[in-house]
């Protein structure tokens, strides 16, 4: 559905009353008089109680996924993935997810902000822009900060900046600038590398964490499910990971080779040397390879000659293959020269134009660090009159070591266009607040040929007078007399494409509704990407090392720096859902932690929770330690994003900023911060604390919970051996009886129901579907972002982290981690089981007959609801429960906690729960019953396969969730479900029944440790 | 009209002989003691209380009771908990037996306040708080005719005291 | 004493057929609205979707648009209004009508007091009810008579029965009630599933 | 008749040796009502006071912030609450044991303890029957757990086990109410015929007008064996279905065939042990010594040695069979119980009631009165952590590994915790005041009774 008219939208808001029914609390509704505003003019495309869904790009990270954002009433309540985005194909990550809380964020700016003094008053807009206008007519030297926008605003800016004469600093707290001049040195390309990770059969990851962050998580994440995922012919691709760290990325891996962080470089070039028999295939780099050699590189890396030479054979006989480059998490001071030595080996291994391909848009901002550190000095100078930061927050991001805050405050006139308070903004004298990605105008490319736009989907939220920063920029400049050519963004962008559009792409206004409709169009428009011809290297004209890169001494422990999962740099701290998501890897909540090598902290007598005080020549953290196998005995690890100063009621005070470790240093090369460089100490400070985790153990106790098969095994499975490994038969419940076994060939039933089925109520359950779910843990890499989305679509409050400590966190869904076998001290197969646990519905149900109100039973679809009314709060089912997936109302979160305007993002088809009462996974009935309701409109027709998506499935990118009618063979589900690898958790022992049916783990080795 | 007459014993031993003289004689006794005396009982002939039938009915309707109502209840509105049948009779046993215990146990309390005319709240003319303490005690009434035959029976047995007068006619 | 007993014990019985007529009204206690409310615009249902002579006879649906194809029946937006009262200002109170403008001027909505609401944790699809062939009055009364539609009450406080006496309404056991009535094969015609109202 | 004479005499001696004529009894058990209470008393009165102050408080905390004030959490949905709602239940039952088992099996030694512990079981079960109250999320819902018709056509789910409770502790609380009073009516009779003004007022209401006639002694004595053999069942199954709470469950530490004995022998064992700490110094302050005597303390002594094996016995099952199974979970659990995070509630738990109570082998533990006063905090001590350890352990390790949690008992918790023994106090310390705490009438029963024919005989 498109929005290209602005007026209508004005109304949406005002029907809010009618949809305010879901969002009170159970069991106890509000006693006031409850209004009904009807529209003023009602807009046709709206029906109350009917949500409308519109496509937009997510404009949460520089990945900028296409996204379906569904709106009830002129409100936002739900994103989703775009499956029809050419890039990231629908999936979702939980920050994009979590974009939705910025969107009601109550910390946002209520208006446009001046400084009087020390504080902020509230000024309007009119007076805002003349202030800017000013300032800028004024000013000596205008200085515009800015990460990197849509194609559209940065053209914009640009336009901007010269208009006022003023000089513009792209800065990104994550930058991929290494790569960037890796890829214009070793190709002459201005374009980046785009990984078709689907169609590797061996993928070596150095130190690359591309699910996570980086050009495009989502669509990564699926490639890489798609790739390491058995197909039907029984093989798999292999993922290597070379690191000194596992991140979520890492923890997929089929094997891991921990060697030393910094000398990817050398190990590349050693596989490189052994592929190339006849070097000259490696043109200019010819030398550089014959001096690399395997033993060369062993020396350094600290892994066996022979693991680097094995692994290097299987990369040419294991075709295709594809090597990623060192991601964010390892800018060293060798960062260009290792980016470079991986091209040079998916050069020799023949992978470009097979598996990489120099397409990739520019999403992170084109220049560099060292621009920034100029800028800073400049600024320190008194250089700068006016200062403009936009979608950038330096002064937390940047290392204190910079001085960025002191030089800042020396500027003349400090603007921020931050939609809600962060560091830089509370220096800023005027704040002028931007929209949301979901109340503005933008556009995206993220590939060569692939124009997405991004369209508002509701009004601005009327609590925060905002204002599109492209909207000021023109409105400023046409103050100052040199306009832009156009009134609003809107126009300008628009017209910008009209501009860009010949005749061959057909008619434009079809092209463009096409694009507000589907999300994205493909089509061979270079939009200014120049496109380099990526055939052949080039000699590199800077002079390069590819010997791992001197770290500073003073430490005893490599420091590892890496963007948060969760918070990225720190952008996305301010979101509850995000502080209290599990981070994938430790699986902690809020606070930071210092990720350290249990044998390491066993020689120093360290133990999990001890609060250590880390100190590197720059400054000192004190952060509690967790212990984790998955990273090299020599280092230790600590996520950005803690530590916020001043960043909103979520983020502030909640751990500590690493940033404040790191000192203020660029790559020679290529300009890039360097992050991994520095050693740190530490030292106990006597202190304690409990960690906020979910975890309570991380080993299986050989039980049947998450097993794995080995490949080899594959196929080979007897008949026999089901029984034991929890792929039990099929059974249906009988009247009297109990349950007896369905006739099933591999689970798929043939006759439902049996005869004589019959309990009074369910006498016609053989007409109704069975509701059953599919999880392919093959797939599933734990990225958790079905949980953010289970919390988005079903009211799930979070709770914070006192409560997560006494073990109240609140998830429907949480993502296991266990270990079975993981060595950080060399070479070698890495297995670790992600096990998404959420109610199994068990049709043997533990939890129904415990309570004495049947406030939780079966339904006749084989569903195990929870009628939240009826609960009076007994938490016997809870006890009960083997899976432990129910979670109680402790308190009212959902009224403590939820500030004006953030319950507005409330689900309204779902009952917002209140103190007392057990909730859990009810298999997002709501859409069943939506689904039901249509199908009964268009005349009783049934429910077509597919048809009902559960939120975690929608948003899973990997397509590890199938959710189906299991009584039909021909779904989906049940087509999953009748594979070998088929089994519910802890069936055999219990015989619960669960209708969530899971797919084993395939792995390479033997499987030994934990349960097969 | 009639009188009654009152006599109060120190001894278990006359008190019965009392009784037994008084029986024999054809009057209708009544006697107090301080705990229950079967030997008192035994002179007065008493058989099987009835007490017994109120807690076998009480008991059995409880049975009945629960049985039905837990049965009805599962089949009125009919849910499927783990699995189970609507009506699992094993799983209503404990309601069945808890329900036969108390309605016995009521019923049985009942059935005593019934038949020993509790609560009694006229004021106890014929009474004598020694009773509760130590002594024992013999009332009967006898028309004019007989008294005195019936005050030379008390007497024999040497009671404490013997008062007499206006009967009541209790039965 | 005896006497004493028997009030105890009638008092006794008679808490506890309190008790559960309480319960029969307990969910009124969900319902929102209280005595003195009244509306914006005295908007006379009876006017509008009588049938008596010099009444309109307007289907409910006319103004109640979404009542087939949603959840919510729906309130008609101002101009929906507007569209028929510009030309008809309205026989008995004008100035009523009257206001119709002003808010259309305004570019405010009609904040009308919403007289039939349902749990919060109970769902109600109209279109489901709609489209089994029930009469809107079948759950709302007999609104076509009535004049401005203000809450029915009882004199008790809402937790007696307190709920409104036009329509059964907040009382589950109303619902049930119709969702058992055998259909012609006998089944009870609608499901009585806990999960297809409450979740 | 004389062959019945002498051998009541014999017991009525043994028994109480010093106690001759029957209305010395009346003298004696009668003071504690008509003397003055002391200032013991009613200090004790006002510590309960405060401390039932301090309840309600803590209760009404909790309703206004929700079960969140409580240490509770997932997976440990049950604590402290739950644990202290077994152990009244279980202190009530040595109350109806002692007063209708005994009385069945016509043991000697009963008549003089019974009345207290009759008492003890009335106020205990009050006291338990508020904790599932206190535990649920929404207690203003809790109603919904008793059948009456209501609008909605729904009924509870007798399939649950806490509706059995609902229907085994009830049940149990009005028949030993109801059983408790029927053996007061006589006395209280008795105390009326010597009570003055107010009191006797109150004595003439509660004693329903008894004169202790043939008929109202014939029917009495029938009633009463009737509901004796009422209760017996009715006790053994309260404490099953208690049990079954847990065992009904599939929580590994919780699903076991041997709960139902096991749970009623620990009842009797606490209840017993309660039922000494409380007549000790009831005894002492009361001059009752004549009445409770160490031969009755040595009989309470060996009931308790005799639970406290059988306990002991369950424990060692439980630990065995976990081992015998070969079940790994069921293992984890027990190795987890005894050495994990919660030893120290598993050792506090045996050596309280597996180690202490071997001292009452010995005669002269037995009968010292102090002793045995000691050893039965012990033993209380001891069952109120049976519970915990039972409640906790299991729960906190299941049988998802990456569920697991602690579960620390909240202030909030310890406050109710410690109250509920403050209302319990409270009641009793009533009782002492206004009912004959020794069974009058049954004292006397077997007391010789004053015959002629053998004082003519000296």
């Amino acid at each position: 559905m498109t929005m290209t008219d602005g007026i209508k939208r004005r109304d949406f808001l005002k029907v809010l009353g009618v949809s305010s029914a879901g969002v009170a609390a159970s069991g106890c509704s509000t006693s006031e008089v409850e209004k009904l505003l009807p529209y003023v003019v009602a807009p046709e495309e709206i029906t109350p109680g009917v949500s409308t869904w519109y496509t937009t790009v997510c404009g949460s990270c520089s990945a900028q996924c296409g996204m379906w954002v569904r709106t009830r009433e002129g409100k936002a309540v739900k994103v989703e993935g775009n499956p029809n985005h050419p890039v990231s194909a629908g999936g979702l990550c939980s920050r994009g997810h979590a974009s939705l809380q910025h969107l009601y964020n109550p910390d946002r700016f209520a208006g446009p902000m001046i400084r009087e003094g020390d504080n902020l008053r509230q000024g309007t807009w009119a007076e805002a822009e003349q202030l800017l206008a000013a300032k800028l007519r004024a000013a000596s030297n205008v200085m515009y900060i800015g990460g990197n926008t849509g194609p559209s605003m940065n053209r914009l800016i640009d336009e901007f900046v010269s208009a006022v004469g003023g000089t513009r600093v792209e800065y990104d707290a994550v930058s991929d600038a290494a790569l960037q001049e890796a890829a214009r040195m070793a190709y002459g390309s201005t374009a980046l590398p785009r990984y078709d990770i689907e169609n590797a059969r061996l993928l070596v990851s150095f130190g690359n964490d591309f699910i996570e962050y980086g050009s495009s998580p989502v669509a990564h994440n699926k490639g890489l499910s798609k790739m390491s995922a058995v197909d039907d012919h029984q093989s798999k691709g292999r993922f290597v990971y070379l690191g000194a760290r596992l991140s979520t990325t890492g923890l997929n891996a089929d094997e891991w080779i921990p060697i030393v962080p910094g000398t990817e470089a050398a190990v590349a070039l050693g596989m490189a040397s052994v592929i190339a028999g006849d070097v000259s295939d490696a043109g200019p780099y010819a030398d550089v390879l014959r001096s690399y050699t395997p033993t060369t590189a062993a020396s350094v890396a600290g892994v066996s000659e022979d693991a680097i030479r094995e692994l290097a054979e299987r990369f040419v006989a294991d075709g295709p293959t594809l090597a990623m480059g060192p991601g964010a998490g390892a800018n060293h001071r060798g960062a260009t020269a290792a980016h470079i030595a991986v091209m040079i080996l998916n050069h020799v291994a023949g992978n470009v134009g097979r598996t990489v391909h120099y397409d990739a848009g520019v999403t992170a901002a084109a220049s560099s660090y060292a621009d920034m550190e100029s800028a800073v000095s400049a600024m320190a100078a008194g250089q700068v009159g006016v200062a403009i930061v936009h979608g950038a927050n330096p002064a937390y991001t940047m290392p204190s070591a910079s001085g960025f805050a002191e030089a800042f405050a020396q500027v003349g006139f400090k603007v921020s266009f931050a939609s809600a308070m962060d560091e830089t903004a509370a220096m800023a004298d005027l704040i002028m607040p931007d929209r949301h990605f979901m109340e503005a105008w933008g556009d995206s490319m993220p590939r060569n040929g692939v124009m997405a736009i991004q369209q508002p989907v509701m009004q601005p939220v009327p609590h925060f007078d905002s204002k599109q920063a492209g909207d000021v920029l023109v409105a400023v400049a046409n103050q100052l007399g040199n306009g832009l050519g156009s009134a609003t963004f809107y126009e300008y962008l628009r017209s910008g494409h009209m501009e860009m559009h010949d005749a061959s792409m057909g008619d434009f206004e079809t092209l463009w509704a096409d694009a507000l409709r589907t999300g994205a169009v493909e089509h061979d428009m270079a939009m200014g990407m120049a496109t380099g011809n990526a055939m052949d290297l080039q000699a590199p004209d800077t002079a390069l090392s590819f010997d791992p890169p001197p770290m500073d001494s003073g430490g005893d422990l490599m420091l590892i720096v890496h963007p948060s999962p969760r918070f990225g740099a720190g952008e996305f701290s301010n979101s509850p859902w995000m502080q209290e998501l599990p981070d994938p890897v430790s699986k902690i909540t809020w606070h930071s932690w210092l990720e350290m090598n249990p044998h390491t902290a066993e020689q120093r007598g360290i133990r999990e929770g001890d609060i250590v005080s880390v100190a590197s020549g720059n400054g000192s953290v004190d952060v509690p330690v967790w212990l984790y196998p998955g990273i090299r005995e020599d280092a230790v690890a600590l996520a950005m994003g803690g530590g916020h100063t001043d960043m909103g009621r979520w983020a502030t005070g909640n751990g500590v900023n690493v940033m404040d470790l790191l000192p203020s240093e660029s790559e020679q090369v290529s300009g890039a911060q360097v992050t991994l460089v520095t050693s740190v100490t530490v030292t106990p400070t006597g202190e304690r604390r409990r960690i906020a985790t979910i975890e309570g153990s991380s080993d299986q106790h050989d039980r049947p919970i998450a097993p794995a098969v080995a490949l080899a095994d594959l196929g080979h499975a007897e008949e026999g051996d089901h029984e034991d490994d929890g792929h039990g038969p099929l059974m249906e419940l009988q009247g009297v009886g109990g349950f007896v076994p369905v006739d099933a060939n591999g689970g798929t039933p043939e006759a439902f129901p049996l005869a004589g089925t019959d309990h009074g109520e369910y006498a016609d359950a053989h007409e109704k579907p069975r509701w059953s779910l599919a999880i392919d843990l093959d797939k599933c890499t734990g990225c958790s972002a079905c949980v953010t989305a289970c919390h988005s679509e079903n009211n799930v409050p979070w709770v914070g982290e006192d409560q997560v400590l006494m073990g109240r966190d609140m998830n429907w869904v949480r993502i296991e981690r266990y270990y079975e076998h993981v060595d950080a001290t060399q070479a070698g197969e890495l297995d670790v089981r992600f096990l998404p646990m959420m109610c199994q519905h068990c049709g043997n149900a533990p939890c129904e007959p415990v309570c004495p109100v049947f406030a939780t039973y079966h339904t006749p679809e084989g569903v195990n609801v929870q009628v939240y009314n009826r609960c009076v709060g007994t938490r016997y089912c809870a006890n009960n429960c083997p899976y432990k997936v129910r979670v109680f109302n402790w308190y009212r979160y959902t009224d403590e906690n939820v500030p004006e305007p953030m319950n507005w993002q409330w689900n309204p088809d779902v009952t917002v729960r209140t103190n007392g009462i057990m909730e859990k996974c009810s298999m997002c009935i709501q859409r069943i019953r939506e689904t039901e309701n249509r199908a009964a409109l268009e005349d009783g027709r049934p429910i077509n396969d597919g048809e009902i998506v559960t939120a975690c499935q929608q948003s899973c990118p990997a397509e590890a969730i199938v959710f189906g009618n299991i009584r039909d063979p021909n779904s989906r589900v049940s087509q999953v479900v009748s594979s070998e690898r088929t089994y519910r958790v802890l069936d055999e022992l219990i015989n619960t029944q669960p209708a969530v049916n899971y797919l084993k783990k395939v792995t390479f080795h033997e499987v030994t440790g934990g349960h097969e | 009209m009639s009188t009654g007459l009152l006599a109060s014993y120190e001894y278990l031993d006359s008190t019965v002989d009392a009784i037994e003289g008084l029986k024999k004689a054809g009057f209708k006794v009544k006697a107090y003691a301080p705990y229950p005396e079967h030997h008192i009982e035994d002179a007065l002939g008493y058989g099987q209380s009835p007490v017994r039938v109120w807690t076998l009915v009480g008991g059995l309707t409880g049975a009945a009771t629960g049985l039905a109502f837990t049965t009805w209840t599962s089949v009125d509105w009919p849910l499927i908990v783990g699995g189970k049948p609507i009506v699992s009779i094993p799983a209503f046993v404990p309601i069945i037996f808890e329900m036969t215990v108390l309605f016995g146990a009521l019923s049985t309390v009942i059935g005593l306040f019934i038949l020993s005319r509790l609560p009694d709240v006229k004021p106890a003319v014929v009474y004598d708080p020694e009773f509760t303490a130590g002594r024992y005690g013999v009332y009967v009434e006898a028309g004019s005719d007989r008294v005195d035959e019936a005050r030379k029976i008390m007497n024999a047995q040497e009671p404490i005291e013997l008062r007499e007068g206006e009967g009541e006619d209790d039965a | 004493m005896r006497k004493h007993w028997l009030i105890g014990g009638f008092a006794g019985v008679l808490a506890l057929s309190g008790l559960a007529f309480v319960q029969g009204g307990g969910a009124g206690a969900d319902s929102p609205t209280t005595l003195s409310d009244f509306q914006p615009i005295a908007f006379p249902h009876d006017q509008h979707a009588g049938s008596e002579p010099g009444q309109n006879n307007m289907d409910c649906q006319f103004c109640h648009f979404s009542a087939e194809r949603s959840v919510d029946a729906g309130i008609p937006s101002v101009s929906t209004c507007w569209g028929c009262h510009q030309a008809i200002p309205g026989t008995n109170n004008p100035q009523e009508v009257a206001k119709i403008k002003d808010y259309l001027d305004a570019g405010e909505p009609i904040p009308w007091v919403r007289i039939y609401k349902i749990a919060d944790h109970a769902h109600f699809p109209h279109m489901r009810h709609i489209n089994a062939g029930l009469q809107c009055q079948e759950c709302h009364g007999e609104v076509q008579t009535m004049g401005v539609l203000e809450p029915q009450r009882t004199g008790l406080p809402a937790v007696f029965l307190g709920q409104d006496r036009v329509w059964g309404g907040d009382n589950m056991g109303w619902c049930i009630d119709c969702h058992r009535q055998p259909n012609e094969d006998g089944v009870q015609q609608a499901s009585t599933d806990c999960s297809v109202c409450h979740y | 008749m004389s062959t019945v004479t002498k051998d009541r005499t014999a017991r009525g001696a043994l028994a109480h040796p010093d106690v001759t004529r029957l209305d010395d009894v009346n003298r004696d058990v009668l003071k504690p009502l008509t003397g003055p209470p002391g200032k013991g008393w009613w200090m004790m009165l006002a510590l309960c006071g405060a401390g039932i102050g301090m309840f309600f408080g803590a209760w009404g905390w909790q309703i206004y912030r929700g079960m969140g004030v409580s240490g509770l959490n997932a997976p440990v949905g049950w604590g402290v609450y739950i644990t202290t709602f077994v152990f009244w239940v279980g202190i009530a039952h040595s109350g109806t044991l002692i007063s209708a088992i005994l009385f069945l099996f016509r043991a000697p030694w009963r008549q003089s303890i019974y009345r207290a512990a009759e008492a003890m079981t009335v106020f205990a079960v009050m006291t338990a029957g508020l904790f599932p109250l206190i535990h649920v999320g929404r207690l203003w819902h809790a109603y919904w757990l008793i059948p009456y018709p209501n609008s909605r056509f729904l009924w509870p789910n007798f399939k649950s086990p806490l509706v059995w409770d609902v229907f085994a502790v009830t049940t149990y609380f009005t028949v030993s109410a109801v059983f408790f009073y029927l053996g007061t009516i006589p006395d209280v009779a008795a105390a009326r015929d010597r009570a003055v003004g107010l009191r006797k007022k109150l004595y003439q209401v509660i004693s329903l007008g008894w004169q202790g006639t043939d008929r109202q002694w014939h029917h009495f004595g029938k009633a009463y064996i009737f509901l004796a053999a009422l209760a017996t069942p009715l006790v053994l199954s309260v404490h099953s279905v208690v049990s079954w709470d847990f065992a009904m469950s599939i929580v590994p530490g919780w699903h076991a065939t041997i709960f139902a004995p096991y749970f009623v022998a620990g009842a009797i064992f606490s209840g017993v042990g309660m039922v000494i700490t409380l007549t000790v110094p009831m005894r002492k302050f009361f001059g009752l010594e004549a009445y409770l005597t160490t031969k009755h303390y040595d009989a309470m002594a060996k009931l308790c040695l005799l639970t406290s094996m059988i306990v002991l016995y369950a424990y060692m099952s439980e630990f065995f069979m976990a081992w015998y199974s070969g079940e790994e979970i069921e293992r984890t659990a027990f190795w987890n119980r005894l050495f994990g995070d919660y030893w120290w509630a598993t050792w506090i738990m045996l050596v309280c009631n597996g180690m202490v109570p071997i001292m009452l082998w010995f005669k002269r533990v037995r009968h010292s009165i102090p002793a045995l006063f000691v050893i039965s905090i012990f033993i209380n001590i001891g069952m109120w952590f049976e519970r915990f350890v039972i409640v906790v352990t299991s729960l906190h390790h299941e049988y998802e590994p990456f569920a697991w949690g602690m579960y620390r008992p909240s202030v909030t918790e310890m406050m109710i915790m410690v109250g509920s023994f403050a209302w319990f106090g409270f009641w009793f310390l009533l009782f002492t005041r206004l009912l004959p705490p020794i069974a009058i009438q049954e004292l006397k029963e077997v007391l010789p009774p004053p015959m002629r024919k053998q004082k003519e005989a000296h």
